[in-house]
This record gives C-alpha cells, structure tokens and sequence, in this order.
C-alpha cells in the first residue's frame, strides 16, 4: 500500500527556504510568483493492506518523527 | 567530576567535547553510545556533541532526540543533573522537548564557519559562573541549521524568564539582528532551561580552548561547570 | 531465468569506450568473444581512468622514492614518514565531468571519494583541501557551478567531519565547459599499520561492506543497457548521490575492524566499483577472485550482473578477512548499521570469476586484465616557446596603486571567504592555520608536531611553457609549506588535460610531467599519489593545461609557525630571492592589459631550494616575524595581502633602475616577503650573507596604508574591502 | 490562485534520507514500514488568475529552480 504524507510549516512559522525562494525566482526574472512555502513529501510503501491500520501507521510514524508538530502540520494521503 | 559524552552514529565532535572536558576539567568524559539506556553510574555532565547526528536527515537532531538513551538524559535532567548541547547537541535537545522552540536553515541557507560575537547574558547558571555578566566573547559557529525559531509565547516566555544565555553580537556588544549570522529569532544563540540545568548553544565553546588553534574564550564554560559540580 | 545480454556488436564496444584495436586485444587475450559483463568489465579495467594508458609511459619518469616514502605511487593513498611513529596518508582525485553534470552530488562524491581513498589505509582524515577551476564568471552556468560544487564539497566534508582548511579557486574562459574539481584529503595513521589492496591467503572470504548497490553512475553503456533492465520508466540518471553520513559510518567501522585484526586487505570501490576493487585485490596478491553477486546487497531490484560489476555506488568497500574473523568484523558493521556480506572468495587459478544466479557471467585472467590494458605512447608535440616581455615596450596607463586595486578584486585575487566560509575548517580541534594563509598547518595529535598542506597551480604558465609550469607547480607548493615553517615532504599530483590524442595536448601533458619531475627532484619532494583527468574538452577546445599539486609538510614545533599577517609597526621588510620585473604570463599582463602572452618566469630549482630552506631556518630561529611567498601577481600583492591580514600598513621603498610596474607585479620565482623586528635586523643580514642569499630592504611596517613613493597611498580597509566585495557580490547577485 | 509542487527524487537515485527515516521508524517500533522517500513540496500562490498562464510559470520555476531535474521530477497540481 503507498501513501503520501505531506508535512508543512505552520503558517505563523517563518520559512527562510520560502523567503530565499521567491527572491530567487524574482532575480531569475520569473514573474507573478507571489509566495512560496517549503515543506516535505513522504512516499511511504507499507505493508499493511488495510487502509485503517495503515492511516493508524502513519500517524504514529507523523507524531514520533516525521513531523515536528512545534512548527510543523502534517497530512496523510492515500495513493492508488 | 563525572562527566559523559553521548555518540549518536554521525556526530562527529564529540572528541573535541571530550578534549576540551579533559584538558580543563582534568577528568575523561565516558563516552556513552545512543542505544544504551542507563548513563554511566554518578554521572554529574551529560554533553550532547556536534555533528550531523543520522546526517541531519529528516530535520537535524530529529532522529537523535527519540534516540533510546535519550530518556536516561531525560530523567538526568530531572533530577537536576547538568545537560551540555552544543550545536548538533541544541537541535538533539530541542526535538527531545529538553528545551524549548527549533532549530532550521541558516537564513542564507548557507552553511557558516566563523567566529562570531556573544553576549554573555546572564553568569548566575552552572555554565557561566565563570564569566562576566554581559561580556562579549568569541566562540566560533559551524552550521548549516543554527536559525533559533519558537512561537511568539514561547520567545516572550525565555525573554520573560531571562532564559536567553547566549545571544548574539556587533563588535561593539550590541544586539543587532541585522547582525546576526543565522537569522536566529532575538538573535538566540543559547538558551537555558526553567532550572538553569539544562543548556543548548549553537557555538562551540569546545572549539575555543587551546591557544595553539585559537583564542580561549571557550575555557569558562567549562571551568564554570566544573566549579559549578565541585560546589554542589 | 536466464536474462537476456544484448549481442556484442561493434556499435557496443565503441559505446563501451573501447577501440577496434582494444577489442582485438580482449579477443586474443581469451581466446573467444567476451560475454557482455566481461565486455563491461574490460571497458572499466581498460579506460583511462583505470588503466592510465595516455598517461602511464609518462608518469614512470616522476621521482616517487625517498627514505621517507612509506607507500608510493599505486595504493589508495601515497603514504609518508613523520616521525614519532606516526604517517601521513594522502592523495588528490578529480571530479570534474560529474562536477559538470550535477555540481552539488558530482562534488560532494568526489571529496566522499578521495576520504575513502584516506580511510582505505587505515588513516583517519584529519584534513581536506580542494582545487577549483570555472569559466568565465560572466558565463552563465558559472554561477551555478560554483554555488553547487561549493555547496557539495562542505556538505560532504562538514557533515564526514574532516576539517576543509585549503585550495585555491581560479576562473578562465578556458573551463567554461569543463570545471574542475579536485579534491583532496590528509589523514594520519600508526605507520606500522597500514592496510593494502594486496590480498593474501587463499579461499579467505571476500566482504562486501557499506551501502547498498542501486545503478548509480553506470556510465557509457548505461543507454544500451536500459533498453534490457527492467523499470527504465524514465531515463536513468547516471548521476551518484553522496551520502555523508553513510560514510561516516563507513569510516569508523572501518577503523574499529581494522584494529581488531580482521583485516587482510582492504580496496574501496571507487570508479568501476567492484570490479576494479576485486580485480586489484586479486591481481596484486597473485590470486584469483571468485564472485557470487547473488549475495551483494542491492538497492533496486533486477539488477543485472553487468550493472552489479559496473555500479558506482558510493559509500562501499570490499575486503578479504582474516580467517575466523567474519563473526567479529559482521558485529562491528551492524552496531553502525551498515551492510556486510560474504560476496566471494580468493582462489589459487588467478581467474576472475563472476557468478550470478547459477550463471558464470564472467571468467577471465585476473592479471592480464590490469597488466595487459593498453599502453599509449601517444605521439605529441612541444609546445613552442614563447617570447620575453619586454617592460619597456608596454603601454600601461594604469597608476600602481590602481592597477593593485584592480588586481585585488579580481575573480582570482579576490577573497575565497565566502567560499571557505561554508566549510568546517574547525573541526578536531588542530586547525592551527586556517584558510587565508599560505599553507594549512593541521596539528599533530596532541602536538607539538604539525602538518602543513597546501595546492596550487598557474595553469597560464603551463600553457605557454608546460615544463617551467610544471615546474613552477611543484616548486609553489613546496613554497607555500616553506613560508609556514615546514619541511616540505611529498606531493600529490592531479594533472587535468584535454584529448591525449590530439599531439598538443599530449605536449603539455608530457612537458607538464617532465616540470614536475624536475622539481620533484630537485626540491627532494616525491610524487606519492595522483590521479589523471584527460578529455577535458568542450567543442574541440581543451582547458587550460592544469597540474594541480597537493604537497604535505612537518612542522616539528606547530609553535615556531609562521603566519603572513604584518605583526606591528616599525619592522624591517625583506624580499628574500632575486626582482627582475618578469611580467610575462603574470596576472597583471592578464588582468590590466588583457594579455596572456611571454614566457612565463623560468623556475631555478637550486634557487628555490636555497631561498626556501633560508626562510625556513629564519623561522626555525624565531628571526622573522612574518612570511608570505610571493606567487601570481607579483611583489606589491603579496604586500598588500600582509597588510590586509593585519590592517597594518607599510612605508615601501621606490625600486631603481626597474621598469616600476614591472617591480610591484613581476612574478620572478623563489622569493618571499618578510618581516624582521628590527633588533634581529643585523642577525638576518648575517644569515643571509653567509647562505649567499640575496635580501633586499623593501621598506618598513607602519600606519595603516601602504605607501610608496610618488604613488598615491593605498588605503588597507578600502583594499580589504574591494578584496573581500567581488565574491559575495558576484554570487548574491542571481541567486540565494 | 494557489498550486502545490512536488519535487522527488528519480527511483534509481539514492535517497539517503529516506533510508535513514526508514531505520529511524523501525527503531521506534513503527510496524509495518516497507520504504520511505523523501522529497519536497512547495506551496505557492500565484498572482495569475488563468491557469494556464501559472502552469507555465510553476513549470519555469521548476525548471529553473525548485527541481533539479538531473535527478529529481516535478509535478503540480492546482489546490483550490
Ligand atoms: N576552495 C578553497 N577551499 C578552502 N580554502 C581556500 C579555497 N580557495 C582558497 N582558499 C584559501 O584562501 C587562501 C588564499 O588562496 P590563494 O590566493 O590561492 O593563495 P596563494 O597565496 O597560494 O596564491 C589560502 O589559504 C587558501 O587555502
Ligand atoms: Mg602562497
């Protein structure tokens, strides 16, 4: 079973990725980019077949390590 | 003194923690490996070293902070046992929930190795008996994750509590945040726990000890601690 | 299942690399046409890189020996001599097309490389240094290129933990399409515990340790190849990722498994991955090697035997062990959690035998596959020489205060802080030296001892004249160890060139290794390790002809070590070595008037040799107070960098009879700026008669602006400013 | 308007963060966990209002900056 986890800065957080990223597009002349937010992407392959033990999974893998939920939100995708 | 060094697979400054502790406390630290469960009996120091501790994967100090030793540090700290992060060490303490708030990208998102100035903010800790209260000294930094960030409670909270050891510096000793090297919030660069047990830095004091490679600011820290642990 | 290998056509062995001429070989050798993992097998043991066949005839003329050389020419490492029990392990590697391709991975694999190489011998990296060349900065992936490879180099060595003390970096039009990334590293071992590649015993079990084997940087073949591989979903990335950590790992399990006695030999798997580490491993103890590649530890599934033989999977090491000893050394690897197996084993036929899945897949004389690769004596032409500058017949409208403002801020002359800013060059606690002076100086253990380690290169004077600038090379580098204090010991060489095959080239390759040599001797400082980059070309041009030399230096006493910063007013300056004004090839030619022309300075090795171990003496005597060697840009550059060290200035003297630019930013060889307290002044005139050396009074130390007469004075925080500006500058303006 | 980017890595790329989150998962005792890759996301929100305008401006920041497509593929995808 494949899933995704998405796992992104709270919004009252400052991403000093983000702020270098716009102003880098901005300098390599693309336009109309009005913010940017870096976060990260887990492609998780897990055993389990059933979709409730998987979810169960995952979260535990979001609230032990994955995500810093200090700073940090995180959401679960099912994939296929 | 009985001191110890903890090894997570990628830290890779822990012999500079444990030259410096010998050379100044006259005592070998124990070095302790991460998936021990117990510290070394009567330990009084627990240093988490600088590194790149499972390779800064993930978020740096994420996968160490949930290491299997990490529950004895934290039940050492507990009890008031003194608890040293240097660098890799502050991310390690600040994912473990020792101490507050997180450590991300340098603002530049470049890493930086350089000398840079801190205020001493307070000398009333274990770790900074030994200098003067607003001195200004020289501690070099080597990060590429040393940007202090906590939500606007928790920064108004150390403020408030006057938890800010360590901050960062103008030559002329002026906080500047224009300044600063990593963007850090408040110009952070160290920050003590409620009961003043508990320190977490970016610099590396251990890297400023020997006059043969560099001025010698760093030595206080360490004579602080031990003359902190020989008083209790 | 018995997988499918495509046909050997002639179209497959030329995408293998290999030469009509070069087949014939491989099918006189065994006898029958090679099966298609054999092909890829002799393709990786047979090109350039492996077999050094443009090279080789050449490289038989450096001088490699002396009573101090442990290991030369040959191992992972060249080893030397340090005394107290103690060795200094090191070489020089290149990265420069992977560099090309993926700046940030092809950089950082190439130090992740180069510590492997260290680590192999049972030393532990203690330093790293690196020499970069890019294009124009005014071409735009130069930009890039430095961003990534920088970014790459400190990653992988910040987050190793080995301390990044030195290198250079140039720029020129000439490396537009191909920069260079050479990489190097210094580690320190017991010198009675040295491990080799050489296998001994037979039906001793072959490990395989480290990472796991995905399909990273099967090259060359790779197109044909993924048509028959499985999952080509989209178009493999020849690209390797370096994992740091990984090595790390790597590193201390390693050393752990090496001091508990389990090691009998021990080879990286470096380019050509396993096979050429089992190849070497075999053919250097007179053994054969059997693989069963059902047991190598694999990252992707389907992997062929081809792809298994041919992958450049970083992070691994093969190894034979010592009898009884497999339980210990798999415990060892598994606390740090890497991966071991039992992949082969040594055998009396001196076959190579390849097994996989119930298959042989390959079967092959294991020392002719090294022994018998080409050897090309490539012919080549000398390349012609060039005329004197005359000072007298340029037109120079710039002041020399100017032009040295100019010079200072120059992409080549202008600070490396933004770049060596981003590299760890603390860690261990030894940097005694850090980036910024001549040399590094690296403390030995405790001390008092130090190494001293430094790189360079003028690539323009090796273009116009290889042999004097191979010969300036060597001797800049034994220079630059001299001016901290150091006794200069052993080099590394890392010669990068265009297509051997074309005769001019091949010129400047044998030239450029002929200057080398003669140095070498000379200066008794032997060639203990290297490695060769030919093919530098983009649309038919090659780069600029560039040797870089590593050299490695003690220092008894890290506290007699001298440092180029003017230490106080009121001081005595001295050149030390003859000023004729010799502006051919020299930066100020290039950079003020836009010319790349003359001779370059010719280099007199007895000179040098007696110049240098004058100013060593001196600073072994505690008689000078500061030192700096005088190299590209000439006398007033040198000065200008004392005085931006210190912010110290200095009252310097007008020179007479001497075309005056021609004085400041000559580039005459064998001389170095110092500093006298001016109670040691008579002491240090005395010496130098009795050397028969020649010192000439260029002024004194004072204020905080250089002064010379009839020029306007020179400001050193404004100097410092317009040195450190142009980088920072220059990278911030496109990009983070 | 508002679009997500997803950067990962190539399948025949080494991802040596995800194989270190994967041990780090195994052990903390989270089951089932066949194999993690880790990539990036970005979030980004775009002065354009047409999409096929902000497609080609999401699809030049890639190419030109957030993704580095010697090793690594892209995709967006248009949030809301
Ligand atoms: N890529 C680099 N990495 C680390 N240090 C560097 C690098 N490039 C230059 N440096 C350091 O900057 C200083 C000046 O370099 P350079 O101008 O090449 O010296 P030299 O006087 O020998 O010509 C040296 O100490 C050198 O080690
Ligand atoms: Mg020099």
């Amino acid at each position: 079973m494949k899933a995704r986890v998405l796992v992104t800065l709270k919004s009252a957080v400052l991403d000093p990725q983000g702020k270098a990223i716009e102003g880098a597009l901005r300098s390599l002349g693309v336009p109309g980019v009005a913010s940017v937010r870096q976060g990260k992407v887990f492609d998780v392959e897990l055993d389990a077949a059933d979709p409730a033990k998987a979810e169960a999974t995952l979260k535990e893998a979001c609230e032990k390590l994955l995500a810093n939920t200090v700073i940090e939100t995180y959401r679960i995708e099912f994939v296929g | 003194m009985k001191s110890a060094v903890l090894v997570f697979p990628g830290s890779n400054r822990e012999g500079d923690a444990a030259r410096a502790l010998t050379m100044i406390t006259g005592s070998k630290p124990a070095m302790v490996w991460h998936a021990e469960t117990a510290l070394p009996a009567g330990t009084d120091l627990v240093v988490l070293p600088g590194g790149f501790s499972y390779g800064d994967y993930l978020r740096c100090g994420a996968i160490a902070g949930r290491a299997a030793i990490m529950d004895a540090v934290r039940e050492h700290a507990a009890r008031g046992g003194l608890v040293l992060g240097i660098c890799n060490g502050f991310q390690i303490l600040c994912e473990s929930g020792l101490l507050p708030g997180v450590l991300v990208r340098n603002a530049r998102l470049r890493f930086i190795c350089r000398e840079a100035l801190l205020k001493v903010e307070r000398n009333d800790t274990p770790f900074t008996r030994r200098y003067a209260k607003g001195a200004v000294v020289r501690f070099p930094v080597a990060h590429g994750e040393g940007n202090y960030t906590a939500d606007v409670e928790t920064l108004k909270r150390l403020e408030g509590e006057g938890r800010v050891v360590f901050r960062y510096v103008s030559p002329g000793g002026q906080r500047d945040d224009t300044q600063v090297l990593n963007g850090a919030a408040n110009s952070i660069g160290g920050i003590v726990s409620e009961k003043l047990n508990v320190l977490g830095l970016m610099p590396h004091p251990e890297n400023h000890v020997d006059p043969v490679v560099g001025p010698t600011d760093g030595r206080a820290l360490f004579e602080s601690i031990a003359g902190a642990l020989e008083r209790a | 299942m018995t997988s499918f290998e495509p046909k050997i056509t002639p179209e497959l062995v030329a995408e293998h690399g290999l030469k009509p001429d070069e087949y014939e070989r491989i099918l006189k050798l065994i006898g029958r046409e090679p099966s298609f993992t054999e092909l890829g097998i002799f393709s990786a043991m047979w090109n350039e890189h492996c077999s050094y066949k443009s090279s080789r005839l050449h490289l038989k003329g450096l001088p490699t020996k002396a009573p101090w050389v442990i290991q030369g020419p040959g191992e992972n490492a060249g080893v030397i001599d340090i005394g107290d029990g103690q060795a200094a392990v090191f070489k020089m590697e290149s990265h420069n097309h992977p560099s090309y391709i993926e700046p940030h991975q092809g950089a950082a694999t190439g130090v992740g490389g180069i510590l492997r190489d260290v680590f192999t011998m049972g030393a532990r990296p203690i330093a790293a240094l690196n020499a970069l060349r890019f294009g124009d900065p005014k071409h735009p992936r130069t930009r890039h290129l430095v961003s990534g490879v920088v970014s790459g180099v400190g990653s992988y060595g910040n987050s190793f933990g080995v301390p990044t003390v030195g290198g250079l970096v140039g720029f020129h039009t000439r490396y537009d399409g191909n920069p260079l990334v050479n990489a190097m590293a210094v580690g320190l071992a017991d010198a009675d515990k040295i491990f080799y590649a050489k296998a001994t015993g037979v039906g001793l079990p072959v490990v395989y340790l480290g990472s796991k084997t995905g399909r990273d940087g099967i090259h060359g073949a790779t197109m044909a190849s993924a048509e028959f591989g499985e999952g080509a979903e989209e178009k493999r990335p020849t690209v390797q990722v370096g994992d740091p950590f990984a090595e790390k790992l790597l590193l201390e399990a390693c050393l752990e498994i090496m001091e508990a006695g389990c090691v009998v030999a021990i080879q990286d798997m470096g380019a050509a991955g396993l096979t050429c580490s089992a190849v070497e491993m075999g053919a250097k103890g007179d053994l054969g090697i059997e693989l069963d590649l059902d047991n190598v530890p694999c990252r992707e599934t389907g992997m062929s035997a081809y792809e298994m033989m041919l992958s450049e999977s970083q992070e691994r090491m093969l190894m034979v062990i010592a009898p009884g000893k497999e339980e210990q050394a798999e415990a060892i690897f598994r606390k740090w959690g890497l991966d071991f197996a039992i992949v082969g084993h040594t055998t009396d036929d001196l076959r190579f035998v390849v097994k996989h899945k119930g298959e042989i897949k390959a079967d092959l004389p294991i020392k002719e596959l090294g022994d018998e690769a080409p050897l090309y004596d490539r012919p080549w032409v000398e390349t012609p020489k060039q005329q004197r500058i005359d000072p007298a017949a340029l037109e120079i409208s710039a002041t020399i205060p100017g032009a040295l403002e100019r010079l200072i801020g120059s992409p080549d002359f202008a600070s490396k802080r933004w770049i060596w800013e981003q590299y760890d060059y603390l860690i261990l606690n030894n940097t005694a030296q850090r980036p910024g002076g001549d040399a590094a100086v690296v403390r030995v253990l405790d001390g008092p001892k130090a190494l001293a380690m430094s790189c360079d290169v003028t690539p323009r004077y090796c273009e116009a004249d290889p042999f004097e600038g191979g010969k300036q090379a060597v001797a800049e580098v034994w220079r630059n160890i001299t001016a901290v204090g150091a006794r200069p010991l052993a080099l590394t060489d890392n010669l990068n060139f265009g297509n051997p095959e074309k005769p001019e080239i091949m010129g400047q390759l044998v030239g450029c290794l002929r200057g080398i040599g003669a140095a070498a001797l000379a200066l008794d400082f032997p060639v203990v390790s290297g490695n060769v980059s030919l093919y530098n070309e983009t649309n038919g041009r090659g780069i600029l002809p560039t040797p870089t030399i590593g050299g490695v230096g003690v220092l008894d006493d890290i506290d007699t070590m001298a440092t180029l910063a003017f230490k106080a007013g009121g001081e005595v300056i001295f050149v030390v070595g003859e000023t004729t004004g010799w502006l051919g090839q020299s930066a100020f030619l290039a950079e003020i008037l836009d010319r790349e022309e003359g001779a370059p300075p010719p280099v007199d090795l007895e000179l040098e040799r007696k110049n240098g171990d004058f100013v060593r003496a001196l600073i072994d005597a505690r008689l000078v107070t500061a030192v700096h060697d005088v190299s590209d840009g000439g006398l007033l550059v040198a000065l200008a960098e004392m005085a931006m060290a210190s912010g110290i200035g200095a009252n310097l003297l007008a020179p007479e009879g001497i075309n005056p630019h021609a004085y400041w930013f000559g580039e005459d060889q064998a001389r170095y700026v110092i500093t006298v307290a001016s109670g040691e002044k008579a002491q240090v005139l005395r010496q130098a008669e009795i050397a028969g050396v020649t010192l000439s009074k260029i002024g004194a130390t004072a204020g905080d602006r250089l002064n010379i007469p009839g020029e306007r004075p020179i400001v050193i925080d404004a100097l410092r400013e317009r040195h450190e500006a142009w980088l920072p500058i220059y990278m911030g303006a496109g990009m983070m």
